[in-house]
């Protein structure tokens, strides 16, 4: 059973559920695998601290639940306190680069990789986009969703009328997390 | 940061608490003369915040800090500044 | 320690405190809302209206429903009741009647004093319950994500109006003042001095008070229906609105971005409940009634 | 403590149980009701409203269950005993409230005069199908207590020992009556307000700075408390809590906030418990009962025994909680339960589960509308002695 | 009969619990909704008030909860098939309105979406602990029907279900979410509208002068339905009636309505058994579950088989009625049963009556905020085996 | 059979019944109502408005709450629904968004529909729900033995208000008209024939209306107060009531045995809930959207 | 009773059934013509009942039968009690 | 054990209740015996039939239900005829002349009395007292409680102001049963 699991986490507001939702839809649908989400809101409903967690899997998921993620995409400090050290060992850590300042905190052998998305969202027009650039870096990077499948997926999920800013904040995510991993 | 750390060009200043700001820019657009900007850097969670930018404008009205939702900015007059001032040192001496 | 330092700590101390942080349950700041909220700059107006009214607050008891204003109660440094949805009025009911001495304020949202516990503000209206009650009416339902209120204009989106809302609203100080309020105001959070001003005005009054307050909720509101963030909200607040002390409260419901009618509306007197109550059993029992609630004199 | 005489009306009197039940709270320390009338509870809070003037406190009639079930919490917040006092479609209406008061700890009495339901069933005829609503109609996990009287005099008696409990533990406390209770005329004797016992508030010696609101001990699971007004600046929350009283939805503080909601009252269940037995120590079969039921109960045991049956009578004063323990041993003792009941069985699944199958457990449910005929309750005894 | 293509959403979705269980009511035929909004069942109207225009229908939200749960029953009566949906608090506030459906045998389907209690609790978090109150928080005696799915899918499946079954019932019938299944995203899959069965209303044959609103007979204790507009000239009442739905309230009528109202529902619990189980036959203990819990557990198992042990897997989809019976046959083979759910101990009493004390029953208790942790479920399995 | 024996059957048959009798469940009268009470007087004239008003009785459905005026459902030969004591309006409002065609009149006491009720009869107001309201005021509960309502007016005796009522009542054709309801008028069962028009008068239009009937409560409210049986009420209504047909509802609240003022307040056009929402989907959707419990044209 | 039971001294009647009947009044006190009166006896509920006392004053008019809220009282026209019981024959002949 | 039951029954309205409940006080608390009285309100709460058990006993009274009654106190022809049947042999029938005809239906033995206390009440001025009237009588025939006793019990329950008006209808009914006794 080839199973990955990932923790997305950052503050209420940020999209952190739409980031989890759109790489767990393409996951499911575009590819045919089987996914779960679960989305943990914070003990407050407004403005603090959001997190989903998601599971993609080749076969039927039961326990849904994400103790030790594979990788973990984050958007506050906040998320990266409270998540970094429950990543699996020689897992990765995905961040917004000036949201999130990494420290010792890791397990070994986890990779860290930034990214000043909110730069990237500033710079689109739209701080919102920040977690649709967020999913693009996660697809890039992990290479675990085709392109095409997180294309899709972005496309079902954002209102009418957003799409194209939405594609060129995927695009920018993905081919900033493309160029990364190649590093 | 103290009256001390700020220099007195208006009648003015404003206290920032800026770790708290959510950067909503309540205070920046209704100052009655436009004496604050956002700041180039964000804090903690992720928010520009107010700085003083025209300081011999403020008034020190605390109007910024009527408006702040956040509690993380006020303005105090210089003038009244120095009251407390006295009187707190007044009372240091008791 | 040398005297300087004793000085400056002194100065540090006082000039750093934000004036509102007394009001306040500092160890529960920064409060949940989200950024641009105007129930925080409605909370400082509070504050400031405490200040200035000079009362005891530890006599001062605040009451809130549920709800993102709701959390008010949560915050204030004051005996503070969050209590369930829709049903403060009715608690403060008790508290006060419990307590005469108390000022009892009921601080809370639209839906919440106006949905689900619409019956309660009605009926202690009539009773001219001696509470002030704070709306903050942001036309939505902050906290469980959007829906429609019954202070929703005509038009904007809710996730349970999808479509734009075809509901018509109520015109809540016509509401209040139909049902008997002694005070009945509003203001918009752009409104800031007149706002600390009529509140600090409520609290030194008696029968049922209230005060409706305008303010943007960007998160669920302005931003969804592309009216932008809290400040633009407040900005349209600052341009769109007319003081009329006195307006007829018949004709100043509120539409879409329309024009906003702000201002003193209703100052009347009218025995409160318990004051009728105390007056009609002394006229009928006499020497065998002693008022309920009355500070002997002299005490 | 002893009782304030303004609130006692010493001396004998031929009331119903409503009434009663009213001079009991009077007695008890109770100066604040906020109501809602419903039949067959509402002599209750009309003989409050009679008698408050003169007593000194206040009565108010609200525009509805929900707004007197909360308003009363606000009086007691604001320092008075208070009570509730509805029935069946009133209660239904109360159970946000119900579930407040166990959150918050706020003490106070609530009294159902039971009626025939479910619905509006039967407004004017008598039941006891709230029995199991009372315990688990909230949602969420709570803990109540609650007596169950059968006369006048106990409608007094145990209405002072509703308010006694409700302090004891802040929690709330139901006087389940019924409708034959209720309208039920009897002797009731008033002692003098110096032979009443009364509890008083759990009130804090702590002085602002160290109080917290919610704190407790290992030994002692209720918090205790102070008024607004004192200068303690409290905050109240129906959301999960820390021992400040300030909302903290996490798991940590759930896990420690309802295990004591629960435990406050679980771990006394011994200290709780409260019932008449009568010939019970050689019995075979053992008829339990509560409420009016018992008085037809009894006098189906009076038949049963005439035929030389040994029957025991097991009556419970105090309903919940349930007196497990004491269920297990007679269980050890006899060969059957019998348990008649204005219900169509609710306390006998408590029996059941107690009894764990070891000896026969014989419901005698009933719709409701009027009691059992003793002759329904003697052929069970019958059965159940075979 | 086959579901209205209109409101089916025919294909592969990848959604959450509350959609899904949208979804569902749409392919159901519930074209009527009266809501008041509440975490975390909110979604399930919002997208209902979405979807509505164009599938033809009518969304409202109401000033609360009572005037939500009472208008879905005018929809019933005007010839819809309805849903309420809520969350703790909201569902105490309907626990009137439950007992006038229960009354009026009016089919409608209620949805709790269960987060942490009692009172406001934990707004944001799961728990499973209203499965007592859906049981006995209205007044007076009555049965309903619940049922508890743990994915998505089965959010869509058993919504269905749930409608069909009001209908053949003519009972509230509940779906009991909680928090984590109804914010749990997956892949749901959505048949064609004619792979979908529809139980229609029972609606009667005869004519208004033959028909009897609330006649029945001793094999189908159900009766038959008309909707007003239909010149049947009813009447419907919340008290105790006869069978031309008159207000009757006298003892006869109270007995014979009653038991009708809950043999309806008890005499059929055969029928209503609905069960997932694995592994039972032959194991030494049984995990009983439901809901989200049933996942967690499933974990649990795996692991305790990983060690070894012979642990059944139980989980329930209908939880009301109760299958005591399958609790007693399993009761002989088994040497105990474990019982986790997010509560402090609700389902697990019933196994408890059920096993009569024949083998030992394991609660594993859990405050709720969030699911059992494995392990925990483990280590009482482990101890169970012993 | 001789003919003239079937003529004088015929006859027996015409002659005998009471013209009201086929709109009632004959096998239920006697009803409950004690002697003197106005509640079958006023159902009396909504018979007659019944047969006047020309409507299809198979489509007209009455809803009531819990008290006394609430067991009217149980009389009327209509489709009826004797519902929850507060809740007969959000009843109706289902009833009538669930089928449309249905003229649904909501008939109870002042007590069901204004104190527990009275958030539902704001809110369905407000929303301009298509019902018709008909509020039997007896200013007392009369079937849980005479407590103050939201309506007894300052001075009678009730039972929970043993010294006498200390507290104002609700002005309700204000509150009706205050909320938006498009039809407002108060008569009293004195005034049979004027109430039987309006009552037909309303039957005829859209929108929420709202009729108010005063009616005498022998047993717990006038007897109580020493104001006669009911027939000496019915005199005080004759001899205290002035018509002022388009009064200012503000002006016309009830005080103790004074003044009376009757008549028909507010007739207004204004598009009812459904209408808005079939209006505004229209506007929305357009073609994908097909108007909701409007009947096809030509059918 | 029909109305052959009915001497026709005015222009119109009353039909009451007087075991319905509470006594409360209204049709006496409201009658136009006071045609009314109360019986000397009593039903079989304890009540007096209206009796057509003054039959010559009785228009028919049935604002007795409105007032009743017993629905045990009703008025009619001679002329119009005439025409139904026409029409009745009339049916009765087809 | 002596025990007397009563029962007393006619419509709501007609002071039923107070009626059994002066009987019961003044045996209970002015004769020192044991008293209950049950209420039974008709199943609807206005208008309809209405009745009252009274146990007076010299010991503790438990089964308070009254099911072959000793004395029926009757106002009504529906509780005469819903109740007649239930007395017990060689019982006593007391009942208002012109509201309640007596007929064949009670058991073998009993004897019935009546009286027009509706006249009396009406010669009195106040068709209300009509309950006093028949306490009067049944003090005066049965002879079970002393006037004394009745007369106290009457003072104590009736409104203030009344007094008088009740003074003198319970003194013509008990006189009237006193005479009636004598015959
Ligand atoms: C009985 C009950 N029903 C519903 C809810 C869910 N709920 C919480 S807050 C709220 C509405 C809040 O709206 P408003 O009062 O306007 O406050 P805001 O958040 O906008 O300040 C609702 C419906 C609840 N907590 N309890
Ligand atoms: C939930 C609930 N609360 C209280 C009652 C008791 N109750 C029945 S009718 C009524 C008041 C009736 O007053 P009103 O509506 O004025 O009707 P009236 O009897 O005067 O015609 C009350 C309080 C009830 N049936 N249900
Ligand atoms: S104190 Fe007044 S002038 Fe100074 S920054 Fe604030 S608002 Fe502007
Ligand atoms: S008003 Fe307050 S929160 Fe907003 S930008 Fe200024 S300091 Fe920050
Ligand atoms: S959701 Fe709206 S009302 Fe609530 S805190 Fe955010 S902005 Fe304020
Ligand atoms: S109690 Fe009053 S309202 Fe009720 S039926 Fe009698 S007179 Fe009418
Ligand atoms: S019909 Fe008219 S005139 Fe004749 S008795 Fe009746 S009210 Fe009087
Ligand atoms: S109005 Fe009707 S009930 Fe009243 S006295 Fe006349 S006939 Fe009898
Ligand atoms: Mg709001
Ligand atoms: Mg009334």
């Amino acid at each position: 059973m080839a199973t990955t699991q990932i923790r997305v986490g950052g503050l209420g507001g940020q999209g952190v559920i739409l980031n989890a939702s759109i790489i767990g839809k393409a996951a499911s649908i575009y590819e045919g695998k089987h996914a779960t989400l679960i989305q943990a809101f914070g003990p407050e409903a407004r403005g603090s601290a959001c997190s989903a967690q998601v599971t993609i899997s080749s076969e039927d998921i039961g326990y849904p639940y994400v103790k030790n993620p594979d990788v973990l995409v984050l958007m506050s400090q906040d998320a990266y306190n409270q998540f970094a050290p429950s990543l699996k060992p020689g897992g990765l850590v995905l961040y917004e680069e000036e949201l999130v300042t990494v420290d010792g905190r890791m397990p070994a052998g986890a990779r860290a990789i930034g990214i000043p998305a909110t730069r990237f969202a500033e710079e689109l027009g739209r701080r919102l986009v920040l977690n649709i650039i967020m999913v693009g870096f996660f697809a890039g990077v992990t290479g675990l969703l085709t392109f095409e499948a997180v294309e899709k997926a972005v496309r079902d999920s954002v209102p009418k009328g957003t799409e194209d800013l939405n594609m060129r904040a995927l695009k920018k995510g993905y081919e900033f997390g493309r160029e990364t991993k190649l590093v | 940061m103290t009256v001390e750390d700020t220099a007195r060009k208006g009648k003015g200043t404003v206290f920032v608490r800026m770790e708290v700001c959510k950067g909503c820019s309540y205070c920046i657009d209704f100052c009655p003369t436009h004496a604050l900007d956002f700041s180039k850097e964000f804090n903690q969670k992720g928010y520009h915040f107010p700085e003083l930018n025209r300081p011999e404008d403020c008034t020190g009205c605390d109007l910024c800090g009527l408006f702040c939702p956040d509690f993380a900015i006020f303005g105090a007059r210089w003038k009244d500044l120095d009251e407390k001032r006295q009187q707190a040192a007044s009372q240091v001496k008791l | 320690m040398s005297e300087s330092l004793d000085l400056r700590l002194a100065l540090a101390e006082t000039e750093l405190e934000n004036p509102v942080l007394p009001y306040l349950r500092q160890d529960r700041i920064p409060h949940i809302w989200c950024p641009g909220c105007g129930i925080g700059t409605s909370v400082n107006c509070f504050c400031r209206a405490l200040t200035d009214s000079g009362l005891d607050l530890n006599k001062v008891a605040i009451v809130s429903g549920i709800g993102c204003t709701g959390r008010t109660a949560g915050y204030l440094n004051l005996d503070s009741f969050h209590t369930t949805h829709g049903r403060a009025i009715p608690f403060a009911t008790g508290l006060k009647l419990g307590n005469p001495e108390l000022n009892v304020v009921v601080y809370s949202g639209d839906g919440d004093l106006f949905a689900i516990g619409g019956n309660h503000f009605f009926h202690a209206a009539r009773r001219n319950m001696d509470i002030l009650v704070i709306c903050v009416n942001n036309f939505t339902y902050g906290m469980t994500g959007g829906q429609v209120a019954p202070t929703t204009p005509v038009g904007p989106t809710q996730t349970t109006m999808p479509l734009g809302n075809f509901e018509s609203p109520f015109n809540l100080p016509f509401i209040a003042d139909a049902c008997g309020a002694t005070y009945v105001s509003r203001w918009t959070v752009y409104h800031v001095r007149q706002l600390a001003k009529a509140m600090k005005e409520a609290l030194g009054k008696k029968g049922f008070r209230f005060i409706e307050v305008m303010s943007p909720c960007p998160t669920l509101y302005s931003r969804r229906n592309r009216l932008g963030d809290g400040v633009d909200q407040v900005k349209y607040y600052k341009e769109s609105s007319v003081i009329k002390n006195g307006a007829d409260t018949k004709d100043i419901g509120l539409g879409f971005q329309g024009e906003i009618v702000v201002g003193k509306f209703v100052d009347r007197e009218r025995p409160t409940w318990l004051e009728s109550m105390n007056d009609h059993f002394s006229h009928v029992l006499g020497d065998q009634f002693t008022p309920y609630g009355v500070k002997p004199e002299g005490e | 403590m002893k009782a304030d005489p303004k609130g006692v009306l010493s001396g004998v009197h031929f009331i119903d149980g409503d009434h009663a039940a009213c001079e009991g709270a009077l007695a008890a320390g109770c100066r604040f009701v906020a109501g809602y009338p419903i039949t067959p509870s509402t002599e209750i809070v009309e003989r409050f409203a009679a008698r408050i003037p003169k007593v000194g406190g206040v009565f108010i009639q609200m525009e509805d269950e929900l707004a007197a079930s909360i308003a009363i919490q606000g009086g007691v917040w604001a320092g008075h005993k208070v009570m509730n006092v509805t029935s069946g479609p009133g209660l239904s209406l109360m159970m946000e409230h119900l579930g407040y008061a166990a959150m918050t700890e706020t003490p106070c009495v609530w009294v159902d005069v039971q009626r025939g339901g479910p619905s509006t069933g039967l407004p004017t005829l008598p039941a006891q199908a709230d029995m199991m609503q009372i315990k688990w109609g909230s949602h969420g996990d709570y803990e109540i207590i609650a007596l169950s009287p059968n006369s006048p005099q106990e409608c007094f008696d145990l209405m002072i020992k509703a308010f006694n409990l409700s302090e004891e533990y802040r929690c709330p406390v139901f006087l389940m009556m019924d409708e034959v209770v209720g309208h039920m005329t009897e002797r009731v004797n008033i002692p003098p307000a110096d032979q009443i016992e009364i509890t008083d508030r759990k009130w804090t010696t702590k002085k602002p700075g160290e109080y917290k609101a919610y704190a407790t001990t290992s030994e002692d699971l209720v918090p205790e408390m102070v008024k607004a007004g004192d200068g303690y600046r409290i905050h109240v929350t129906g959301l999960t809590h820390d021992e400040r009283g300030y909302p903290a939805m996490d798991v940590p503080n759930q896990a420690k906030l309802i295990p004591r909601l629960l435990n406050k009252i679980r771990n006394n269940t011994e200290q709780l418990l409260d019932v008449r037995m009568d010939g019970c120590d050689d019995a075979d079969v053992i008829v339990m009962s509560f409420g009016i039921t018992s008085r037809v109960a009894t006098a189906a045991i009076e038949a049963a025994r005439a035929k030389g049956l040994k029957v025991g009578n097991l009556r419970l004063i105090i309903c919940w909680p349930f007196p497990v323990k004491l269920i297990q041993q007679l269980a050890e003792k006899v060969k059957a339960f019998v348990v008649p009941e204005l219900n169509m069985g609710q306390m006998v699944l408590e029996v059941r589960k107690a009894v764990e199958g070891k000896v026969k457990v014989i419901s005698v449910p009933h719709p409701g509308g009027t009691v059992h005929e003793p002759e329904t309750i003697l052929e069970q005894i019958i059965e159940a002695a075979r």
